[in-house]
């Protein structure tokens, strides 16, 4: 089951999506070492940008037939906070033993985003100076200051924006995709030939909710979300992801990490089957904190049967 | 290293990481409430405070709506005899879909989860106020004390009310006046500090009543210690979905930074802090 | 509850998703006479193209969670065939007769699609010349030839292909939008400057399944559809149709007709409430054939309430 | 206007617009399968080899998968005694949600829909073929013919061999000869043809079965008649979902066009025309 990405030597193909596991927060809330009995291969960070954010005003989150609206908003400690309070607790983290051999060490992937090259620039730089960062995923799901459209959404805007912060470290460069666009064969492309040592996708898909109608029965159609718009993610997305990442996969020939609604080790084989190397589990977290370990025996019994 | 270590004594009992499938053992008609007990001898003892994500094995999402999708936010009500107590009402497809468990079906719970009450200085004798649902986490406190405390509650009406069989020696109020004062939970509050304000005070219940706690312990320099309540997505810290603000701007997260939480770390609470409202 | 839309006079605000509801088939389905007791407010065609189609080979149906994928690939009898055929058999249909007054006629709307400006011209050409067509929809989710993108993905494109066929037809032109783009209230407005006066939305949005594990174990992982990749509709899109709905009707000033995963009059009220004049139904006919009449009306408890 | 009024003669039953709420009156093992009584006095005789929408009033969808979403398509079996009877094998979420039914529970169906089989044409006796679970619809045609047809029924094991109760003086083929004729039930027709070939074929089972049925009849100019299935999404000629080719090439709707299709009008029957191969 270990698969090699990027360089990066991995226990198993399942790893956690960005935003969607804090290492941190999980090894405090629950007993036992989580830090010896890892439920993922890597670990990715939540977003990370140049200043703090406070992320966005509640409420966050919404329920959706079969998936999940979340307007969080990207709250971080800013790229300081990260590097001197985080990343220390995130090094030496590993796999719980599998039948092959013992622990596999979890690489740390740093995911990070800018409003412009500027900001994605110093973000890159500070992080190739540790050590302790093993690659770095950029996401690009940002909206563009002037046309407040996703950075990642025009193809040859996204391939500037990446050939500006290749240069800048040796480390392997992941660009997240964003779903929102015409042609996301033609981001990926676009990133590739940016320099990106890989894609990933999908990152949630615009979504919205409305206030439900108060008790009293007066509708009050307000946004429900506090960032009025959220991104949808979970089983509804999964079949859009599927032709995404087979679109994508079809074009480039950069590894691709793919996600999107994965609930059982049937559905991250099958976008593995559609070309992804490594497959990235997130909502489904939130309904099961072990269902990446779980995942991956799945996955793991289906591949070798 | 447990949070409580972290900031102020609240008490933390560690969930096991992976969710566990336990069984119903009864449930109980409460009035307008359901008792829902969970045999759990081999699982952590929780803490006063402390809650579980809970969705049931069978039948969890479904429908046009086919929610409910994500496990649900439950406080502890009480824990005896290798038993958990949940007190449930419903409002909605997850709470309405818990509370036609049988005994014998199987509930998925992770749990317990977040920080709890920290005991009472000594010296302060401790008013509990709860309100509707919010009584549960405030039973398995009272459980816990030495010294019987003063218990406030407040229902919506009459059936509601019957709630307040969960707590001992408690006094009463209803918006319909069908028990007890007729009026607010918090005029009873004030008309206690009033006599005695030498206390600290433990709470929980709809934003609105929170937000009333909170003002009147802070002008009468009253300790009070809220519980809250905040959609969750997943109950350990990994969605930063149930942030609520604190006084210094920032947000907290219910689940891992909560639910209870000191009333002076803030300005005041968020009406969305109240799911149920 | 009657409303007018582009200057036809409804009984209520339902209507049909285009290719979601066969008048004629259903007709000839059901007991009693449904041509005057039809449960939506006007008739939307399957989407017509200059020569006949066939349609993709089988299978074309994937049920995903809360949704639908298909890949029919408009099968249709062509221009001709549907004018000389269909077109007799669609006039004098009626809503049943409802508390505010009698029975309302249904009016045609012609759902139209061509791969090229000239193909479109041709077809609103022939269709202007029919008074029993009461209005045009614009079906622009069609590749285009040489980028293989929808046409309608590109504002720019999409305003010249409008403004090619607005001066060919008196009749109401609606357009309908592709979802598969970056910034659809950008389409929307250059749907709106080439002259539309309606514009709906959303069609369906990309999505692909595999062929499921045989009971023999031996994974087949072909792409399950006919087309290889099909669309997704159902409850599992509406909460994104939702959120492109009031995205368009923020920036458009020309009426706007919703759809996407509506099954109740609740779900119909939410698109009214962020802009919508009109909401479609269409899975959920499928689940229920009389949908549109139940979703009227509860529409109508909700709004008189 | 009636279809059959249209193109040939199948005989056609027009269902209510409305989808109906119906209870089920009962439900038996068979074997392998299910037979499921939908109490339905009111409404219209269904004819044989038409089918109806089914889905469960609770509990249709849910679950990891969220399926089934859709109602499922399935035979009318038997008609009497108010009483419709459906023939069910557990292949997937809706058939398996169908077959946990029990007496008194309700049930969404919309129908008969469809063209059913044509009546024999005079002077030709009657051969029933069918496979597994597609029985179903031979067993409405054999009660409404005046002379007995010769019924050849094929299974893949013995338990499913007893479904072959549900149609008189059948004779047997298993895939591992636990009842019957050691082999396939195409076997049995071949010889019956080769016996007498003044005959009219009546075919349902999985596309297999059907195509091999359409070749001998084809080689032997014996009419057949092949009741064939799609997975649908609507059932009544809406969504074009559940097209098979035809001879000329085009596309026709098993809902509406079938399920009941002249063996000539078919060049060779698809394999994805069976939903449950
Ligand atoms: C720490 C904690 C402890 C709790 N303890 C208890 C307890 O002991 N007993 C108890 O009965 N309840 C308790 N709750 C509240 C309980 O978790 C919620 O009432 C429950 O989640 C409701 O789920 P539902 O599906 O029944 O209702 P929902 O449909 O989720 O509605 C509940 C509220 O959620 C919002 N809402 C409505 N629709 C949606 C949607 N689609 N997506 C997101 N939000 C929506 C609305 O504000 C609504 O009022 C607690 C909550 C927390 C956070
Ligand atoms: C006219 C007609 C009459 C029928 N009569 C009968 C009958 O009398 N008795 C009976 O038992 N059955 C009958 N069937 C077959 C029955 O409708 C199907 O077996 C049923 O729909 C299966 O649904 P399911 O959810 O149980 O299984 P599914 O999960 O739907 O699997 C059934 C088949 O559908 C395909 N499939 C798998 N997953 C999906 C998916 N996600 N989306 C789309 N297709 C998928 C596969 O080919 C699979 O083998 C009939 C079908 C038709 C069209
Ligand atoms: C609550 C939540 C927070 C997320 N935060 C981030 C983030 O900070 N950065 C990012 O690139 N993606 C973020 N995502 C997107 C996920 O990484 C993932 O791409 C998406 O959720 C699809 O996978 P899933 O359906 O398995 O959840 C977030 C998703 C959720 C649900
Ligand atoms: C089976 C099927 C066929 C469709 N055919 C067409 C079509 O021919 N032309 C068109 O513009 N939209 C077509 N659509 C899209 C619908 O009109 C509608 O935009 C979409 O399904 C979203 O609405 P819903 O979720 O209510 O189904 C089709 C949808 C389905 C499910
Ligand atoms: S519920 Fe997910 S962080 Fe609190
Ligand atoms: S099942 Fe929809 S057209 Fe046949």
């Amino acid at each position: 089951m270990s698969v090699s990405f990027c360089g990066l030597e991995l226990a198993h193909p399942i790893i956690n999506g960005s935003g969607t596991f804090d290492a941190i927060a999980a090894n405090r809330a629950f007993a036992g070492d989580l830090r010896s009995d890892f439920p993922f291969a890597a670990y990715v960070s939540k977003t990370i940008t140049l200043t703090p954010r406070r992320g966005n005003p509640p409420p966050r989150l919404w329920e959706a037939a079969a998936g999940l609206i979340n307007s969080i908003g990207l709250p971080n400690k800013g790229l300081e906070g990260y590097l001197a309070e985080d990343l220390p607790e995130l090094v030496g983290i590993s796999t719980s033993p599998r039948p092959g051999g013992g622990r596999r060490l979890v690489p740390v992937i740093t995911n990070v985003m800018g409003s412009t090259a500027l900001e994605f620039s110093k973000l890159v730089e500070a992080c190739e100076g540790r050590e302790e960062i093993a690659a770095l995923e950029l996401n690009v799901s940002c909206p563009n200051v002037k046309t407040g459209l996703d950075i990642g959404a025009d193809p040859s805007q996204l391939e500037l924006l990446v050939r500006a912060v290749r240069g800048l470290t040796r480390k392997p460069l992941i660009v997240k995709l964003t779903p929102n666009t015409a042609d996301v064969a033609a981001c990926a492309e676009g990133a590739q030939e940016g320099g990106a040592d890989a894609v990933s996708l999908i990152n949630t898909l615009r979504a919205m909710a409305l206030t439900p109608p108060a008790p009293s029965g007066a509708a009050d159609r307000r946004a429900w979300l506090g960032g009025r718009t959220g991104g949808l993610s979970g089983p509804a997305i999964r079949v859009i992801a599927l032709a995404q990442v087979a679109a994508v996969a079809e074009r480039v020939t950069i590894p691709v990490l793919g996600m999107g609604g994965v609930q059982s080790g049937a559905h991250a084989k099958e976008l593995i089957d559609v070309g992804a190397t490594l497959v990235a589990v997130g909502t489904e977290s939130f309904r099961e904190p072990a269902a990446g370990a779980r995942i991956a025996s799945e996955l793991e019994a289906l591949t070798t049967s | 290293m447990p949070p409580g270590a972290a900031r102020g004594e609240n008490r933390v009992s560690q969930a096991p990481f992976e969710r566990r499938l336990l069984s119903v053992s009864g449930v109980d008609r409460l009035g307008a409430y359901i008792v829902l007990r969970v045999a759990d001898p081999a699982g952590p003892v929780p803490e006063p405070g402390q809650f579980a994500m809970l969705a049931t094995r069978e039948r969890w999402g479904g429908g046009p709506q086919e929610r409910p999708y994500l496990p649900r936010a439950f406080s502890v009500a009480r824990h005896r005899d290798g038993e958990s107590h949940f007190l449930l009402e419903d409002v909605g497809p997850g709470s309405r879909r818990l509370c036609q468990l049988a005994a014998g079906e199987m509930l998925w719970t992770l749990g317990p989860l977040g920080r709890g009450f920290t005991a009472p200085s000594h010296g302060r004798r401790a008013i509990l106020v709860g309100g509707g649902v919010g009584i549960a986490p405030l039973a398995i406190l009272q459980d816990g004390l030495e010294d019987d405390p003063t218990v406030l509650l407040g229902f919506r009406d009459g059936a509601r009310a019957e709630g307040a069989a969960l707590l001992d020696g408690a006094r009463l109020a209803t918006d319909d006046g069908s028990a007890g004062h007729h009026g607010l939970v918090t005029d009873l509050l004030a008309a206690e500090l009033e006599r005695d304000p030498v206390a600290v005070v433990y709470a929980c219940g709809p934003a609105g009543m929170l937000e009333g706690v909170r003002a009147l312990c802070a002008s009468s320099s009253v300790p009070a210690q809220l519980a809250l309540e905040a959609g969750m997505a997943c109950g350990f810290g990994a969605c930063f979905g149930c942030v609520v603000p604190r006084r210094d701007g920032d947000y907290v997260r219910v689940c891992v930074d909560g639910p209870v939480l000191d009333a002076a770390e803030l300005d005041h609470v968020d009406v969305h802090a109240g799911a149920s409202e």
